[in-house]
């Protein structure tokens, strides 16, 4: 039978990070995935990621994938596609179909990287076509150019359901609300708040009645629902939509570790059904480790990271590196994961209730409630402060790991520090040239450049734009507020895209001075 | 094709096979040559893949990566084809299926 | 709950299912000792749902026969669960000279009990089943024969058991038996104690290590079997299906499905790490088989493989019946991979054995003492 | 690992709901009601109901339906859903033609 040092399954971001560090340490190494293209989820994320430098920040997910690809290829990673792995039996061996065949192969070490699932949730008229997964929308759009539907609701307000609404649109189409039964956004804030300054309205402690139509989705009935999840009467709403889209968390798809006998355990934290593992994916089996959502649902830079540590930890046990080594790449790794699982949605912090900042900052109750922050909240964040001239107002307002803004001012006027979770804060006495370095290089589009004097009555804010058709200089249209809603008239007076802004065009807006702290997205008239 | 996104502000022009014509049911529908079955239905507009054995329901695209299974046709003679995985060629007959047969149920 | 009941039975597959059920039905009360976490767990929910009488040892024959004629018919009603009984026939299938030498034999035997089977020519197996391969050229032919489906047959058991009051624990594992006074009577498992007046032992595999605790030896070993199901298909055919050399067998389910078992020659020495695991080479064999037979199915998607072990005795016959030195113990183990058809007549017969003293059924060639030296 | 479980305690009589008709296995169409009462005929675990109602059963292998399933007979047997185990996962994790799973591919291949 054919053998390798390390067969991997699952071509995502876990599973070729993992081959990357073991296929440099001199592992013979192989990945299977069932999909045509590698990358696993990467492909379809299109937004910049958060994190640092290290964790590949501000960089978009499909790209990553691109970069990790390229490494893969460059350790001599053998990567096989379209070779789904049909079970993993005693002795670790793999049985993968590829065309119209199984072969069998063995593994001294065997990496399971097989990521997650979506989860559903049940109401009437869930099966009727027009109901879809947030990966199946993201998949028909991001990979295959083919809208998922022209009038959308969406269900989840995580991070998922955030920026596939995000995404939806992006490429054209109407997000009539985003709904979900818990009562507060699950997801990062200035993921809900680019959402809702398109004017997108959230729906919290609401959820779906009913999915309307006899062939296809063709309505939508929502509710509000009490503290126990139970429907209140008389508080439903309509939608005239042709597509509801559920992004209600994702669960490990573990089934091939269960087969092979992995001691497993349902832990709601880590998602559901996981493999018992050490921190470097370490199961009960010897010599079969996991990494990425397989072994608890987190983010892909947090899937990366552990693939490295699998891969390493795979290459100790074969006897590639000894311990000593191994112990050393590790602390590193520890490091960089350690940093991604801090702030306020840290596994740790799964479930509380946040009141406040690190900084002691009230948090803002309005984007929890309603996915933007208030103008009446907004003024309390380090980011937002007044200067003569042009300036940046980081509308960042919970302690997440990210912090490219800092590093991407050429003049420093942005600190964050070294605890990465910081709200980013303007350096006093440092001076704005206006270069807009921060505005693109934000993953959560949070920052805008605000000139309150830019013209006697008038301010200029220049903000992230993402949209086609691209506005030109000289039209006028409507500003919107962070609720999405017209706040005033707004002319465009600057349109840049410039490759380092990595296709987020920074679009600037002309409006009354009085608007400057309150338009924050521009709409065609 | 009113689906189709034909520039995307980020991913820019789709890269697309050639285009190639396909039958659903008795229907000729156009879609791009390696694209999944399944999306060449949606940008054509087409919801309905099946209908369901028991309940006699109709079913569209569900998960789009093949695992739930809701999106099979009968695909040149052949039922339950996952059509969101499976890659569109000239001349496909691709067929509403009813349970497991593409012959409506009042006629099995 | 009480530890005491006039019949203790270890063992919550079909066999102890329906012994129970019959039980409670003659108003006897009864505990049942399940060792894993499932009703049915065992060889129960993993084998072929034959329902069939041909290809039998003329021993236990007459047993699955008095079934067949008494409970199969009905017992989808009495359960109140689809047990998807169907009585099409079986054929057991021979593509050789050989094959058909085989097929006569068991024939032959099967007649001089009683039942109902001949051999066919090819083109008489084609007109019964038109799938069939032209590789096919003869078979042996029982139309009373047929399959059902075991989940919910022997779920169905339980149900209605359950219903009439039998006291069912699952993840309760015995450890051994313990005679009081000459008699057994306490069932000890590794959490408490339970008594009886009567102990049935149906534990399959692991009931050879319990009846050691009393001094009772059942000749049998485990041998892993496997078998695979299909996606639904469009309806084919109703037969249940075997082959003289026992390449596959099995039937299409209600469900649409094909339910296939099978072997690769391997499993007599199948490693054994607790748990039934299947093996990687079975199932393609299995395929294999099932594709020189039926051409038909090849493009049919296969959703799902399993494995169970069997309960194999030496001389491939159940041990049913009193045991005389160990007054109080019943035996019903040992169903050597084909115990699911037979449950009902074998389940019924125990029950009588028990509460009325006299079987309508002679169980004696299936006692526990009738294992011999070869010379 | 096994567990203790009493088949006869008391889990209170099966009250109809009025989404008892609601699809919970998409595949085998199988109801809600369906699978609550199939919980008060003594069917304790996923592997049961399973085998009992063939949820999870179908083409899709319960990709979909398992954690709907095992909230439901949480729910109706009065524990936390971590509690029950789920059902065995079997190969092959994604249906397969018999013609392909037949053909073993050669070693240097």
């Amino acid at each position: 039978m054919k053998r390798y040092d390390l067969i991997i399954v699952g071509a995502g971001p876990s599973g070729l990070s993992a081959a990357v560090e073991a296929a440099k340490r001199g592992l013979k190494t192989v990945v299977f995935d069932e999909n045509e293209k590698p990358g696993g989820q990467l492909f379809k994320q299109i937004h910049k990621f958060f994190g640092s430098k290290e964790h590949k920040a501000k960089i978009r997910g499909f790209v990553i994938g691109e970069q990790l690809l390229k490494e893969a290829d460059e350790a001599g990673v053998e990567v096989v596609l379209n070779a789904t792995v049909i079970g993993l039996y005693q002795d670790k061996e793999v049985v993968v179909r590829i065309g119209e065949a199984v072969h069998h192969y063995k593994g001294d070490a065997v990496i399971i990287a097989t990521g997650a699932s979506e989860n559903m949730v049940t109401f009437e008229g869930w099966t009727l076509p027009g109901v879809i997964g947030a990966g199946a929308a993201q998949t028909m759009m991001n990979l295959h150019g083919v809208k998922p539907g022209n009038k959308v609701l969406m269900l989840g307000s995580g991070n998922v359901g955030l920026v596939v609404s995000f995404q939806l649109l992006q490429c054209g189409c109407e997000v009539v609300a985003l709904v979900d039964a818990a009562p507060k956004v699950g997801g990062y804030g200035v993921h809900a708040a680019k959402v809702a300054r398109t004017g997108v309205p959230f729906y919290l402690s609401h959820t779906i009645v009913k999915a309307e139509g006899e062939e296809c989705v063709t309505g939508v009935t929502i509710a509000e629902v009490d503290s126990h999840f139970r429907f209140i009467p008389g508080t439903e709403k309509h939608f005239d939509v042709d597509t509801i889209c559920l992004a209600v968390g994702l669960s490990p798809m573990s089934q091939l570790l269960k087969m092979a006998g992995c001691e497993m355990e349902d832990n709601p934290k880590r998602g559901g059904q996981v493999p018992v593992c050490d921190e470097y994916g370490r199961t009960s089996l010897a010599g079969v480790f996991v990494a990425g959502d397989v072994s608890g649902i987190e983010e892909a830079s947090s899937a990366m990271i552990e693939g490295r540590m699998a891969g390493i930890a795979a290459a100790e046990y074969l006897g590639y590196m000894d311990k000593e080594e191994m112990d050393r790449n590790l602390a590193d790794l520890d490091q960089a994961l350690d940093g991604l699982r801090q702030g306020m949605f840290a596994p740790k912090n799964r479930g509380k209730d946040i009141e406040t900042t690190d900084e002691g900052i009230p948090v803002s109750k309005n984007l929890l409630k309603h996915g933007f922050v208030a103008d009446e909240e907004i003024e309390r964040f380090p980011g937002v402060t007044h200067a003569k001239g042009i300036h940046p107002v980081m509308e960042c307002t919970q302690n997440i790991p990210c912090n490219p803004c800092q590093d991407a001012c050429p003049k420093h006027c942005i600190r964050i520090g070294s605890n990465i979770t910081a709200l980013p804060a303007v350096e006093e006495g440092s001076e704005c040239v206006g270069c807009g370095m921060c505005v693109a290089s934000c993953s959560g589009q949070a920052i805008f450049l605000v000139d309150e004097t830019y013209e006697e009555g008038y301010a200029s804010i220049t903000i992230p734009y993402e949209f086609l058709p691209l506005p030109v200089v000289g039209e006028k249209g409507d500003a919107l507020g962070r609720d999405g809603s017209r706040v005033c008239e707004a002319q465009i007076i600057g349109v840049k895209s410039i490759p380092a802004f990595d296709k987020t065009n920074l679009l600037t807006m002309k409006v009354p001075a009085e608007y400057a702290m309150r338009a924050r997205f521009y709409k065609k008239g | 094709m009113e689906n189709r996104i034909a520039e995307h502000p980020i991913l820019g022009v789709p890269e697309k096979g050639r285009k190639v014509t396909f039958t659903y049911n008795d229907r000729q529908v156009e879609g791009y040559e390696g694209e999944p079955i399944a999306a060449a239905l949606k940008a054509a507009g087409l919801m309905v893949h099946r209908y369901t054995k028991k309940e006699h329901k109709p079913r569209g695209i569900f998960c789009a990566i093949g695992r739930c299974t809701d999106c099979v046709m009968v695909v040149d003679g052949k039922p339950n084809i996952r059509t969101c995985v499976t890659p569109l060629k000239e001349g496909m007959k691709v067929q509403t299926q009813y349970g497991v047969s593409g012959k409506p149920f009042e006629e099995q | 709950m009480s530890n005491c009941a006039e019949v203790v039975i270890i063992g919550g597959g079909i066999i102890g299912c329906a012994t129970a059920y019959y039980l409670a039905k003659k108003g006897t009360s009864v505990i049942v000792l399940e060792g894993s976490d499932h009703i049915g767990n065992g060889g129960s929910s993993r084998n072929g749902g034959g329902v069939r009488q041909s290809g039998r040892d003329p021993r236990e024959l007459p047993l699955v026969m008095y079934g067949i004629q008494h409970y199969w018919p009905t017992l989808s009603e009495e359960l109140e669960v689809d047990c998807e009984y169907h009585q099409d026939g079986n054929l057991r299938l021979g593509k050789t000279e050989k094959h058909l030498q085989i097929l006569q034999g068991l024939t032959d035997r099967a007649v001089a009990v009683g039942l109902d089977v001949r051999m066919i020519d090819g083109d008489e197996v084609r007109a019964i089943n038109p799938y069939l391969s032209q590789e096919v050229i003869g078979a042996s032919w029982c139309p009373t024969d047929g399959h059902a489906n075991p989940l919910t047959t022997t779920l169905g058991y339980y149900k209605m058991a359950r219903r009439l009051g039998v006291h069912f624990i699952t993840g309760e594992k015995v450890t051994g038996l313990k005679k009081i006074k000459g008699k057994l009577r306490q069932v000890i498992t590794e959490n408490t104690v339970y008594e009886g007046e009567t102990v049935v032992l149906a534990a399959g595999l692991d009931s050879r290590k319990i009846a050691a605790s009393v001094g009772i030896d059942i000749p049998m070993q485990a041998a892993m079997l496997e078998a695979l199901v299909t996606e639904a298909e469009p309806h084919m055919f109703d037969q249940m299906l075997g082959t003289a050399e026992a390449d596959f067998y099995g039937h299409q389910t209600k469900h649409g499905s094909f339910v296939f078992g099978g072997s690769s020659g391997l499993e007599g020495f199948t490693k054994d790490n607790g748990t039934p695991v299947t093996n990687s080479l079975t199932a393609p064999c299995i395929c294999r088989g099932i594709m020189k037979y039926f051409p038909i199915l090849s493009d049919a998607k296969i959703v799902r493989t399993w494995a169970g072990w069997m309960d194999k005795v030496v001389d491939g016959v159940p041990v049913l019946g009193n045991v005389e030195e160990v007054p109080g113990l019943v035996l019903a183990c040992g169903f050597t991979g084909h115990g699911f058809g037979i449950a009902p007549g074998a389940a019924s017969q125990l029950a009588e054995l028990i509460v009325d003293g006299t079987t309508h059924v002679d169980l004696s060639d299936l006692r526990y003492d009738r294992f011999r030296a070869k010379i | 690992m096994n567990q203790i479980n009493d088949r006869s305690r008391d889990i209170g009589a099966f009250v109809p709901a009025p989404d008892d008709d609601m699809i919970i296995c998409r595949c085998e169409e199988i109801t809600k009601g369906e699978i609550r009462k199939a919980v008060h005929d003594g069917m304790f675990t996923l592997t049961e109901i399973r085998r009992y109602l063939r949820t999870g059963m179908g083409l899709c292998q319960g990709q979909t339906c398992a954690k709907l399933v095992k909230g439901i007979v949480a729910r109706e047997l009065n524990i936390s859903p971590a509690q029950l185990e789920p059902a065995t996962s079997r190969v092959p994790m994604r249906p397969i033609e018999m013609h392909v799973l037949a053909n073993e591919g050669k070693e240097d291949e």
